[in-house]
């Protein structure tokens, strides 16, 4: 680990707090303009935060010491997460502290997190999203695995940055697998992040929404941290499909050259992909909650269906 | 030579038994019932301290003759009648102030229990095998007494076919001895020897294999009705149930030890007449068809005692199993089965006659609760049940483990049976015992304090023998099986 | 003297524990002296076997022939390594387990207090025993004493019906396992008769009775351990039983199954085969699923918990049929790999089961109330079971950085390097297994929040939990105690792991230990960094700075003001405790998705009801499957058996005749 | 096949009357007469303990001989006989079922008998070795007594005639079993018939017959 390392490590997650908000600005600037709306400015998501920082907390009386604590243990948990993709650079001192299997439970503890904070106003809204979080998780969970899995057999490891590094730096090879892996990543993490057409992140309508009937009763600067977790989690996932699926262009050491030049590389991948998700959103319907299962069980299928094409195909390559 | 601990031994139950029919129910009668069984017992322990010490030996000439296999029987049925005296002195008080029993009945109990210890030691005692069966049928007939004690219509049904059948039976066993002394007669001349069994035993290779092959049938038939075997068992639930507790236990403990005793002499002689399977094979197979069908027999059951007569039944099944196996551990692990299925089996009667008489009914499902009416009570059924069942550390299980794992090892086979056997038995009557020990009940306590000392005595024995077993009775039990061959 | 060994130690502390269980009889209703005297010494005990244990890791194995026993076969005792990983185990669990028992039991109805200090004490002991077996009757006897000890524990509180009835599917269940072990020894000293471990050790088995050997010690152990379809007794009995006795029942007996079945395989019979692990594997596999889809659905508190149980013993199950897969085909890296995952799960497993089943036993103690319907709330009133619960959870959800995640992510990684074993079929089928693996995680999640959740927080679902209280300093102690030892399970795997491998190299030659050190004690990397890494440290630190720095920070630059008002909740103004989900409702979602998997009886509202209420009951399949047919044959050949008993003395007569004329026709010299 | 000596004749003769007489108890439905002919199967079964012991000059059989009179043919009937007139069943009548077929299962058993105890009296000695089979029959016709009697003391004749056969045994295949054990048997023999005749009177008090068919409640289906 060397001070440089630390450096690049220490610009990544501040990238990431950067960068996080942005993405979520753009997309939904983008789906505004798909959806000829007029547009949100592209820095509202900072305002925002700026604005829920400065107000007061609203705590519900029986509010308990979960309820206070988990943003920030949310928070940490995506920070975390940011933390260990390689946005840049694959040369992360973080990165030896989780692998990918890891990083699904960062993921998980996250979520358990919130969950449980929904379930402690007592709210009907707050149980109802926490169970339906849980659902969507339990679903999604060990369809991001076998992705995982799917990539870790190809690469012979589950380190993010080796996998990184094994795909992005070595010679073309077409894994027919990835393919089906690709898609399933997105359906996941169209789930996990709480976006259409498993929920959609702009609606309060009581009966349809998940994430935001968890986060109901936060205000001041718990939401904040919520909203800004939120948009890390994007970020991650983001992050995570791009080094996994799309790694060219990520610096194998640390030098202030390789990081230079992928900066606007990992900007450009960014807005491409945050475009193609507001797309998805734009024309994509929202599911009823019980399709939910379906959904995640195609993407599961999806990612055994990848696994078993490596062992089949690709084991000789 | 001593003869005199040894007559002392055949005395005392009989001058007592004497005594309590003469002087009749008194104050002191229970107490004499008592004295007189511990007597018997001083007197095995200071014949098997003899035997040990000094090797068998015959007495009164040759008619009787001690070995370490019948010195062993002799104590433990010594034992279990003074524990069982113990146990019936509140018992019987109980009974009387109950007025289900009146002096003369009780006279009659005392008298005829003491005539019974009489009995079964002359049978364990001789060497003459027509002496044996005079003793057999004797002690049937005291024990039918015994039986039909209550004069209700239900204990004379069950006195009744005990008779019977075991007459019947004990009449096969008559032909059986006549067919064994028409062998002998032919090799060792018509002397009033041939009919011992230590001669016997001598020129046992040289008697005629076909006759002794009848004779054993008839013998096992015969002697085999009053162990209980399926289906000549018939009667041994209903006597079992329907006399009073004490007399269960001894019946269960000791009376069945004994038959299967005579049937294990008769073995030894067919063994050496007629090839070695014979014998064993006959008696493998009435094992595991007993014990087979006393394991299904156990669901149905509806009263307490006849539930465990039943499991008598089975464990008998088990043993004649074990014997039929032959061989060294197998017999070894017979005669430990055989040990801790009588201190068992009379210390659940015990356990289950106070309950029986705390509650005043003999149906499991009445019985309710009987941890919060007396603990001790409790308790002791439930861990005498346990301990019937074959759980460690209770002695019944390291015999049935010897069972068990001689049977895998040859005649491997048979596990399956004896495993289903054991696994239903287990999971009937634990499922009857249960809710009887824990659950709710609203009896009342008992005039007289229950007897409970001999119970632990008993499980105290049972649980010392599943852990650790004492050189000597190791010794006993390794002699025993040896003279077995 | 000569200097004492690590076994005479441990047998000392067994003969400790015996006799601390007998001083109970002693004054067996005095509370005060049994809870306060006798329990906590029982604790030191334990620790005093954990701390010999864990002195002991990594010696050479000792043995010890007792004088008791049967005369032709003596108790054999031997204290090896995979003995001590396990007795480790069950000393430090039972610490916090007695620390807490001596605040929890109290006089009131049931079993007398100095009986139940005999009986928990005999358990412990007898498990010591179990592990310290060495022969066949040793260990039966163990095994059985343990069986029958725990037996009355759980009937402690024998007057209701329903605790009778689990306490006797527990022992009916546990003998009949226990016949199968036995049937498994004989088997496995193929008839040499010597039943001595040291004896079977030197038979060499043909495959076939080897198969044999193994599928019954598979079936006996996994009767103990609740592998299906020899489960149910466990979610009866582990909700029956006071909670200490749950929380070493789930936390440390189960786990004795576990030891029974690595000693079987990895030890007695010899060299395994490779579908023996497949079978394992699948049944782990099934269980873990049954365990996890169950647990989610329960809606009382200790039900849920023992389902947890099962699933976790069948992922236990699985990672034994993956060594053993490995193991056949002499991968020993990768065997030594799931091993590692299987021991660790074991020792994370008795720290956090025992965590929860005990902070359901203050929840019980608090409320009297087991139905998670009728909790909520009560980390208001409860704040230390409560928060010592949620680690408990989130170890139990397999989540970072707690205990559970290290042995699930050893055991993910061991199903990663799965596609070298030289077996196509298996390649395809074990990433498969994999997946379901995944899925039971997740879904513990599930099932762990739900438990949370409703217990702990929300509105108080009934009136009367506002006089719940904090557990006693005793409780807490114990909840403490385990939840430290989940903490450093969770937060110092590379240390642990360098510990137990011992017991790993003794069943396959190699272990990991050498591997794990070369990265230091912060990093645990199996195989090597690159390939895969984990640093919980990290974890905690980041989540912890997160915490106090985040909100340094945002103090400092922003403000702490907090206002409390009443819930917003869209609006609406009814906001009784009525309107949280149930614990049914919570559950809706999953069996909706896996309705096959139950059995349900559902009672649904009409319009026109004029109390209209829902309800739910979900049973177990295999009940219907299984062993209600097997009672009813019982019950059938019973029926047919008893005719013999007619009452008619002719028939009885004619019995005997027939044998008779049977006999003379029949037997022939 | 003159060769026979007229002891053997007589004794064959004896028995062959003793078995006669066991069929004839099968088939006979008055109590009264049952008891006669139990008597005379006493008397006969003594004849022939006598023929072997003129025959054979054996002391002790005259012994036996003179104990068989004493209780079977006299004591045993006579106790019977007070019975039944203290009970009043004297006019008691059995209604056997098919009285042939029971004659029929009588005759497969005596086939039987003979066949199992042919190889056996071969090896015997003694003069009277050709009455085993006959023995066994009537043991097992005793049997088939035992089975088919519904009432309480027809099944005890039934029971005392088995003691009848056994006793034959014992003189025809070895002279006679010593006679501390005839003895014994003897004594058992008598205790059991008191026994039973105490119970005889309880029965009634209790059932009001001495049908055994009432004692069919202790049972299990």
């Amino acid at each position: 680990m060397s001070i440089s390392g630390l450096l690049g490590q220490l610009f990544a997650i501040v990238l990431a707090l950067v960068l996080a908000p942005l993405l979520t600005g753009w997309v939904n600037q983008c789906r505004a303009w798909l959806q000829s709306r007029s547009a949100p400015p592209l820095l509202q998501p900072y305002y925002m935060l700026h604005k829920l920082f400065r107000k007061d907390v609203v705590l519900a009386h029986n509010a308990s010491s979960v309820f206070r604590t988990a943003p920030f243990v949310i928070f940490g948990c995506m920070l975390l997460a940011c933390a260990i993709i390689p946005s840049l650079s694959t040369d992360l001192p973080f990165a030896p502290a989780a692998d990918t299997l890891a990083l699904v439970g960062v993921f998980g503890l996250a979520r358990i997190f919130i969950s449980l904070a929904a379930m402690d106003i007592g709210t009907a809204f707050g149980s109802l999203g926490g169970r339906r979080e849980m659902l969507i998780g339990f679903l999604a969970e060990p369809a991001l695995l076998m992705v995982i899995f799917t990539l870790a057999m190809i690469s012979q490891s589950t380190s993010v940055a080796t996998i990184v590094e094994t795909l992005a730096h070595r010679e073309v090879v077409i894994y027919p697998s990835l393919a089906f892996a690709g898609i399933a990543f997105t359906f996941v993490s169209l789930a996990e992040n709480a976006r259409v057409p498993v929920d959609n992140p702009a609606t309060h309508l009581e009966l349809t929404m998940i994430h935001e009937a968890m986060i109901l009763e936060y205000s001041g600067r718990h939401l904040a941290l919520i909203e800004w977790a939120a948009s890390l989690k994007l970020y991650a996932y983001s992050c995570l499909g791009l080094a996994l699926f799309f790694p060219w262009g990520i610096a194998a050491g640390d030098s202030i050259l390789g990081l230079a030049g992928a900066i606007p590389l990992l900007l450009m991948k960014l807005a491409i992909g945050g475009a193609l998700l507001a797309l998805i959103e734009t024309v994509n319907a929202k599911m009823r909650i019980f399709r939910a299962p379906e959904f995640l069980g195609t993407a599961f299928m999806l990612a055994v269906l990848g696994l078993l094409v490596r062992l089949l195909l690709e084991t000789r390559v | 030579m001593e003869p005199d601990i040894f007559i002392l031994l055949l005395a005392i139950p009989l001058v007592s038994g004497a005594l309590l029919t003469v002087l009749g129910e008194r104050e002191w009668a229970p107490n004499l019932n008592i004295i007189a069984s511990g007597g018997t017992f001083l007197a095995s322990v200071l014949l098997t301290a003899d035997i040990v010490a000094h090797g068998p030996r015959f007495a009164l000439g040759e008619q009787f003759f001690i070995d370490s296999m019948n010195v062993f029987f002799v104590t433990l049925t010594a034992f279990v009648g003074m524990t069982t005296s113990i146990f019936s002195g509140p018992y019987m008080k109980n009974e009387r102030e109950h007025g289900r029993l009146s002096a003369p009945r009780l006279r009659l109990y005392k008298s005829m229990f003491q005539m019974f210890m009489f009995t079964m030691l002359v049978a364990l005692t001789t060497n003459n095998m027509g002496i044996l069966w005079v003793a057999m049928e004797a002690a049937t007939l005291t024990t039918v007494l015994l039986v039909s004690l209550y004069r209700t219509p239900a204990s004379l049904e069950a006195a009744w076919k005990y008779f019977i059948l075991c007459g019947v039976g004990i009449a096969q066993a008559l032909f059986g001895t006549i067919l064994l002394y028409f062998a002998a007669e032919r090799v060792l001349g018509e002397t009033g020897n041939a009919l011992l069994w230590t001669h016997l035993v001598d020129v046992k290779s040289q008697l005629e294999p076909h006759i002794m092959a009848l004779s054993f049938i008839f013998l096992l038939v015969g002697y085999g009705t009053k162990v209980g075997l399926a289906p000549l068992h018939n009667w041994l639930p209903d006597a079992h149930a329907e006399g009073p507790t004490p007399v269960s236990a001894v019946l269960s403990g000791l009376l069945l030890n004994v038959a299967l005793y005579a049937i294990l002499r008769c073995k030894v002689l067919a063994d050496g007449a007629v090839s070695p399977d014979f014998a064993g094979n006959l008696m493998m197979g009435f094992g595991l068809l007993t014990l087979l069908m006393a394991a299904f027999f156990l669901g149905r059951q509806k009263d307490i005692k006849r539930m465990f007569a039943y499991s008598s039944i089975e464990h008998m099944g088990l043993i004649t199993f074990a014997f039929g196996m032959g061989g060294a551990v197998a017999n070894y692990a017979g005669f430990l089965h055989m040990t801790m299925h009588s201190l068992t089996k009379s210390a659940i009667f015990f356990a289950v006659g106070h309950a029986t008489q705390k509650t005043g009914t003999q149906l499991i499902a009445d019985i309710r609760g009987l941890i919060h009416i007396n603990p001790l009570i409790g308790w002791s059924l439930m861990l005498g049940t346990l301990a019937i069942l074959g759980m460690p550390p209770f002695g019944v299980f390291a015999s049935e483990f010897m069972i068990l794992t001689h049977a895998m090892k040859h005649y491997p086979w048979t596990t399956p049976i004896l495993l289903t056997a054991l696994g239903v038995a287990f999971a009937q009557i634990f499922g009857k015992v249960q809710p009887m020990v824990f659950g709710e009940t609203h009896a009342k306590p008992l005039p007289h304090a229950p007897a409970i000392t001999p119970v632990f005595l008993h499980l105290a024995l049972v649980l010392m023998i599943g852990l650790y077993i004492p050189p000597y009775l190791t010794r006993w039990f390794h002699e025993a099986a040896r003279m077995l061959g | 003297m000569p200097a004492l060994l690590s076994i005479d130690y441990l047998l000392i502390a067994v003969c400790t524990w015996l006799a601390i269980g007998l001083a109970g009889l002693l004054a067996p209703r005095n509370m005060h002296f049994i809870s306060k005297v006798l329990f906590p010494l029982g604790a030191l005990v334990g620790l005093g076997v954990g701390i010999t244990a864990l002195c002991f890791l990594g010696d050479r194995a000792e043995t010890a022939v007792l004088v008791i026993g049967l005369p032709t076969l003596p108790f054999h005792l031997r204290l090896d390594n995979l003995t001590a990983v396990f007795a480790l185990l069950l000393g430090f669990a039972s610490v916090g387990i007695s620390v807490y028992a001596a605040g929890y039991f109290r006089s009131g109805e049931g079993t007398a207090p100095g009986a139940l200090c005999l009986e928990y004490h005999i358990f412990l002991a007898s498990m010591l025993m179990v592990l310290l077996a060495d022969d066949a009757y040793a260990f039966m006897v163990a095994w059985e004493s343990m069986a029958l000890s725990s037996f009355l524990l759980v009937t402690t509180d024998h007057r209701h019906e329903a605790i009778r009835r689990a306490g006797y599917l527990y022992l009916l269940i546990a003998h009949i396992g226990a016949i199968s072990i036995l049937l498994a020894f004989g088997v496995m000293t193929s008839g040499s008769g010597d039943y001595t471990f040291a004896g079977m050790r030197t038979q060499e088995l043909s495959p076939f009775w080897a198969s044999v050997a193994y599928l019954l010690a598979l079936v006996g152990f996994g009767a103990k351990a609740g592998l299906v379809p020899v489960h149910v007794w466990l979610p009866e009995a582990h909700p029956a039983a006071p909670s200490p006795v749950s929380a070493m029942m789930s936390g440390v007996m189960l786990k004795t199954a576990i030891y029974g079945l690595l000693r079987v395989s990895f030890d007695l019979v010899g060299t395994p085969l490779w579908w023996w692990g497949v079978v394992a594997m699948a049944v782990g596999l099934v269980t873990a699923l049954f365990g996890v889809l169950y647990s989610t659905v329960q809606s009382d508190m200790k039900r849920l918990l023992a389902y947890s149980s099962i699933e976790n013993i069948g992922l236990l199950a699985v990672g034994i049929g993956l060594a053993l897969v490995f193991h056949s085909y002499k991968m020993e890296a990768l065997a030594a790999l799931a091993m590692t995952a299987v021991l660790y799960h074991c020792l994370a497993h008795a720290g956090f089961k025992s965590l929860l089943f005990l902070c359901t036993g203050s929840v019980l103690h608090a409320t009297n109330e087991r139905s998670l319907g009728k909790l909520g709330g009560l980390i208001h009133r409860m704040p230390w079971v409560a928060w010592l619960a949620l680690l408990g959870v989130i170890a139990s959800a397999g989540l970072p950085p707690l205990s559970g995640f290290v042995s699930e992510w050893l055991l993910l990684q061991a199903f990663l390097f799965s596609p070298g074993l030289p077996h196509s079929w298996l390649n395809m089928v074990v990433p498969v297994a994999a997946a379901v693996v995944a899925l039971v995680a997740a879904m513990a999640g599930f099932a762990m929040v739900k438990f949370y959740g409703i217990i702990f927080l929300g509105q108080m679902r009934e009136p009367n939990l506002t006089h719940a209280h904090d557990a006693g300093p005793w409780e807490r102690a114990g909840l403490v105690w385990l939840a430290a030892l989940t903490l450093l399970l969770g937060v110092l795997p590379s240390t642990v792991i360098g510990l137990i491998d011992a017991a790993t190299q003794q069943m396959l030659g190699t272990g990991l230990a050498d591997k794990v050190r070369e990265h230091g004690w912060a990093m645990l990397a199996p195989i090597s960094p690159d390939r895969a890494s984990y640093q919980p440290l990290v974890f905690l630190a980041t989540i912890l700075a997160a915490l106090w720095v985040g909100r340094w920070l945002v103090h400092r630059f922003y403000h702490g003001r907090v206002r409390r008002s009443d819930p917003w909740d869209c609006g609406y103004f009814f906001q009784g405790p009525r309107g949280q989900d149930t614990a049914d409702g919570f559950s809706q979602p999953i069996r909706r998705i896996f309705e096959p998997m139950f059995r349900m009886e559902r009672h649904f509202p009409t319009i026109r009801d004029e109390k209209p209420y829902y309800s739910v009951k979900v049973e177990d399949h295999f009940w219907y499957w299984l062993y209600l047919p097997a009672a009813r044959l019982v019950e059938r050949i019973s029926g047919l058996v008893i005719r013999v008993q007619g009452g008619r003395i002719a028939v009885y007569l004619l019995y005997s005749f027939l044998t008779l004329i049977l006999l003379l026709l029949v037997a022939r010299p | 096949m003159s060769t026979i000596p007229l002891s053997a004749q007589l004794i064959n003769l004896c028995a062959s009357v003793i078995l006669l007489l066991a069929f004839a108890m099968l088939a006979q439905r008055r109590v009264m007469q049952l008891i006669n002919l139990f008597a005379l199967q006493g008397l006969v079964l003594c004849l022939s303990t006598l023929v072997v012991a003129v025959t054979t000059k054996q002391h002790h059989l005259y012994w036996s001989a003179g104990l068989t009179l004493l209780l079977k043919a006299l004591l045993l009937p006579w106790i019977l006989h007070r019975l039944v007139r203290k009970l009043y069943v004297k006019w008691d009548i059995e209604s056997l079922v098919n009285v042939p077929t029971t004659m029929l299962v009588g005759v497969v058993l005596v086939m039987i008998a003979f066949n199992v105890a042919q190889p056996i009296s071969l090896l015997s000695q003694t003069i009277s070795r050709g009455t085993l089979g006959i023995a066994l029959a009537v043991v097992m016709l005793a049997f088939l007594m035992m089975i088919t009697r519904t009432k309480a003391i027809p099944q005890v004749v039934g029971f005392l005639a088995m003691e009848n056969g056994l006793f034959l045994a014992a003189t025809s295949a070895t002279y006679g079993m010593p006679m501390v054990v005839e003895l014994g048997i003897a004594l058992d023999v008598l205790v059991g018939v008191i026994i039973l005749g105490v119970f005889f009177f309880q029965i009634r008090d209790q059932f009001d017959s001495l049908d055994i068919r009432n004692m069919e409640r202790l049972k299990d289906n």
